[in-house]
């Protein structure tokens, strides 16, 4: 899958891009982010509060209960500010 | 009908003008446009400039998305959306929101709800330039609450 | 800070940059503009051209009392209105209406308030000339709802 | 005073302006109407019917029984049609 952070969270994680397998375990957006947490410091920092995080699957939002399969492009970001 | 991101600035006139014109017998009578400029002061702070990230591929989509749900609300015979990414300073013209319309209550209210719907749904982000160093802007609750008064419930 | 009736065409893209000027730490985040046209059709028949007729003295009055109730009422820092009079074809501009403000949803409600009072108080007629001949056009209810709707009550 | 009519009062009337000494009878709006009605028949058909004239004495929208004096400037026009 394509895991992909904008914002304070690209900056947190490091990269604007992941391309990862998906784990066996992980069918749901929750699981993915059960997983994210374990990898780094920086991953669990993003994505430790997701009050504050929106999450897109293949271009559309999201929520964490969705289903989630290994060609997935998945987007973690902050809430928008544009305009 | 027209959807861009783009760095460069934009003639808020010449589309004005792309939204007017028109074939014969369909001449709208209403055009209404918004612009959104860098402002030089938030938060107490002087803004020197702000750079504008967002998602490409899901940024089009999401403004594609409001247009296209603006056209199905109200009678509107075109509409334009451009908003700029990259750095920019005080001052300068960050997003363009127009449509023409037979009836300028249609026309406002279109435009309104794309400006609404823009700024909670494109994932557009602004980090600020001020005296402090570099900050990434809070998301506003008052958006949401705009945005949330078209909900036909 | 302007209010105009001309004969001549405005260019609507120079209107909104003047809007968006302002001091260092003032600038507007929003400027909303309503751009009228001569429709080319009316009630069914082709509109070739109009004749707008007006009160002189007593229009820019009103324009300037309709901008001020404006900017009374709402944080707008510029407003701008012009209106062309005489002779137009179909598909020129009329009416230009534009304010700026640090809120978009103030420069949205003051520039559609500006719109509906100029269409119920603002001194002008229209004489329009279609395939049967030149004819003075009605009023509308429409427009009187439109400005009843802020009355504070 | 000074009379303005615009519109399609001023072609059924045949004038934008008339200048005239304020008969001593004419004390109100409603009393200049009266008297208008009786100079001629194109003053009589513009003012036949008050639904659709508006009245601004001195450029201010008024009603008929604004009080009037010889120095002022009365305008008669249909409802406003700019925009």
């Amino acid at each position: 899958m394509r895991i992909m952070y904008f914002a304070w969270m690209r900056e947190h994680i490091g990269a604007s891009l992941e391309q990862i397998d998906k784990p066996d375990h992980v069918t749901t957006v929750a699981d993915l982010i059960s997983h994210l947490r374990g990898v780094s410091a920086g991953h669990a920092l993003a994505l430790s509060n997701m009050e504050v995080v929106r999450v897109a699957v293949n271009q559309n939002y999201t929520s964490l209960d969705a289903p989630l399969n290994d060609q997935d492009e998945v987007a973690f970001f902050p809430p928008v500010t544009g305009g | 009908m027209t959807v861009r991101v783009q760095t460069e600035d934009f003639d808020a006139g010449a589309e004005i003008g792309a939204l007017s014109s028109a074939e014969p017998g369909a001449i709208p009578g209403a055009v209404v446009s918004f612009t959104g400029l860098v402002r030089d002061r938030h938060g107490g702070k002087i803004v020197h400039a702000m750079t504008l990230e967002h998602y490409p591929g899901m940024t089009e989509k999401e403004l594609m998305r409001i247009r296209d749900e603006a056209m199905a609300r109200w009678p509107i015979t075109k509409a334009t959306i451009i908003h700029r990414v990259g750095r920019l300073l005080a001052a300068d013209q960050i997003v363009f929101v127009g449509c023409a319309s037979p009836h300028r209550d249609a026309a406002f209210e279109a435009a309104r709800f794309m400006m609404d719907f823009l700024k909670t749904d494109a994932p557009f982000w602004k980090a600020e330039e001020t005296e402090d160093g570099t900050q990434w802007v809070d998301a506003r609750d008052s958006d949401n609450a705009a945005a949330a008064r078209w909900s036909k419930d």
